[in-house]
């Protein structure tokens, strides 16, 4: 196997967390890079080892398959709880409005949303990314890469957009 | 009883929801709502809700009494508006396109926990793994030689070393003079960060006593355990000796 | 790919540790498990992916491949410091005169070495191996394994005579 396949498969074994394009570039040959890591990503899923490398977050990360979630998640899984609908809503608020106040997500959702902001700051799905320049100066809110992983979204572009919804809806 | 009872008001995010939920019972078309017939609909469902939580429940009154107030600013004819408040046709505009928003985001939630439910399905490992050095970076044995040895040579140069350390203290007595003399006053702690040792610090202590019985200095305490601060009494003595 | 196979490769996956046979055992058919597991990992490295299963004492660990290890090293290496001067002279005090008291390092170098027998202690480069019989029963410490690996030697023997470094320092 080319020596630079191996590298992407093994950096992506040991790490942590999804690496991203820029982490590669500066491994490996930086020239037409991202096709050949889109070809070694589709190679090393064809071969159903249990792993399978997923793009997620503006990178790439080895994850095992889902079929194999029941015999595995007994002693792999870390038990977290799946996030309440007002962190669902509040979170999707942040992700299409970003930055924005928690005056305006209040305003959007009807209710107060401080706890629940505080509960995805803590989760880390959501991050302060400056202050609005209005009276007061508020504090912005933003989603985090992380909340792309969680999502196993590559971009938050992958989101349905208002229009295609409201076409979803009229059907 | 109400068909409501199958849903408890605090199964609802806000009274936005609470609306979206009575549009969708009702089959009603959310772009042109008719305010009339849902406010009767929410104000039923607030009245037979009584054990609410305070603050939700505010929000969920508020929106009652605004469908209340807007549904009678509906029947009233038109020329008997005051010009400067909003058209009822317009506020009822504004509220659809809340509703319409709050909906979309109603339903990108449910796509959210879709997504949650889906990707918490591939496990991942969430620590990286360091590489071992296998072609292990070695510390070189001279320099362990070296630090050993080079330490025992020293210790046979100076064989003295740890003798040094005793201090006199008349030694100490002049270097407390000395401090003295030049600050005119000092705390005690200053005194200490200037000791190397536990055993100066005992000195400096024994030292600044015989200062004191020497009247040379005075030391004086402002309250239990706190700085305590020697002056130098202004005697020529003091000064000279 | 059968999925025992795909279980044993996700699982020394998300492990990244070694893996025992008692764990397999839990998780698969345990019926000549063993004979399985090392056909396995046969295959898993003939594959040549880049990582490759080890067998390590009872178990079995997923690792990356020695020969890409300069390509990882500077971004998944194992950060070491080199010792200080104060590590060294301990480590080395431990090492000429093992089994010694803290005490005893301490007159050696003359200052008081609490701290740096605990990094020691730490780093597993020194151990605690009993307790001196004299009033107090202070520790005694000695070098590990581990500290013999680190100098690339096999025994404490090895190590530079007072001769042999008066030669070398003289050079």
């Amino acid at each position: 196997m080319d020596k630079e396949q191996k590298i992407f498969y093994s950096s992506l074994f040991l790490s942590g967390e999804p690496l991203d394009k820029k982490f590669f570039r500066k491994i490996l040959d930086p020239i037409n890079l991202e096709n050949r890591l889109l070809d070694y990503m589709e190679k090393f899923n064809a071969m159903d080892l249990g792993m399978k490398i997923r793009q997620v977050s503006g990178g790439f990360q080895m994850v095992t398959e889902k079929e194999l979630f029941n015999e595995l998640e007994p002693f792999f899984g870390e038990k977290t709880e799946t996030l309440s609908r007002a962190s669902l809503e509040t979170a999707a608020i942040i992700a299409y409005k970003q930055p924005i106040t928690r005056l305006e997500i209040d305003e959007i959702r009807g209710v107060n949303s401080s706890g629940t902001v505080r509960y995805l700051l803590d989760k880390n799905l959501v991050k302060v990314t400056g202050r609005k320049d209005v009276p007061g100066k508020p504090l912005l809110y933003s989603t985090t890469k992380f909340f792309l992983e969680y999502m196993g979204i590559n971009d938050i572009s992958e989101l349905p957009t208002f229009r295609e919804w409201q076409e979803l809806k009229a059907k | 009883m109400s068909r409501l009872l199958d849903v408890r008001l605090d199964n609802f995010e806000g009274p936005l929801d609470l609306l979206i939920h009575l549009i969708y019972k009702n089959e009603l078309n959310i772009y042109d709502i008719p305010i009339a017939f849902i406010a009767g609909q929410f104000v039923e469902a607030v009245n037979e809700m009584e054990k609410l939580d305070i603050e939700v429940a505010a929000e969920f009154i508020n929106m009652a009494s605004y469908l209340i107030y807007l549904k009678s600013r509906m029947l009233l004819p038109k020329e008997s508006l005051p010009i400067e408040e909003l058209d009822p046709e317009e506020e009822k505009f504004i509220l659809t396109q809340r509703l319409v928003e709050y909906s979309f985001y109603k339903d990108i939630a449910q796509k959210l926990k879709e997504y949650e439910s889906e990707s918490g399905k591939y496990l991942m490992r969430t620590s990286t793994i360091y590489i071992e050095k296998e072609i292990m970076q070695t510390e070189d044995p001279y320099r362990i030689a070296n630090a050993f040895f080079s330490l025992l040579e020293k210790g046979n140069e100076k064989p003295m070393k740890f003798e040094k350390d005793i201090v006199d203290v008349t030694d100490v007595i002049k270097k407390l003079k000395a401090l003295i003399l030049e600050k005119q006053r000092i705390m005690w702690s200053e005194i200490v960060k200037t000791c190397v040792s536990k055993r100066e610090v005992v000195m400096s202590l024994l030292a600044v006593l015989e200062l004191m019985r020497l009247t040379v200095v005075e030391a004086s305490q402002a309250e239990t355990f706190g700085e305590i601060v020697i002056e130098q009494l202004n005697t020529s003595e003091a000064v000279n000796g």
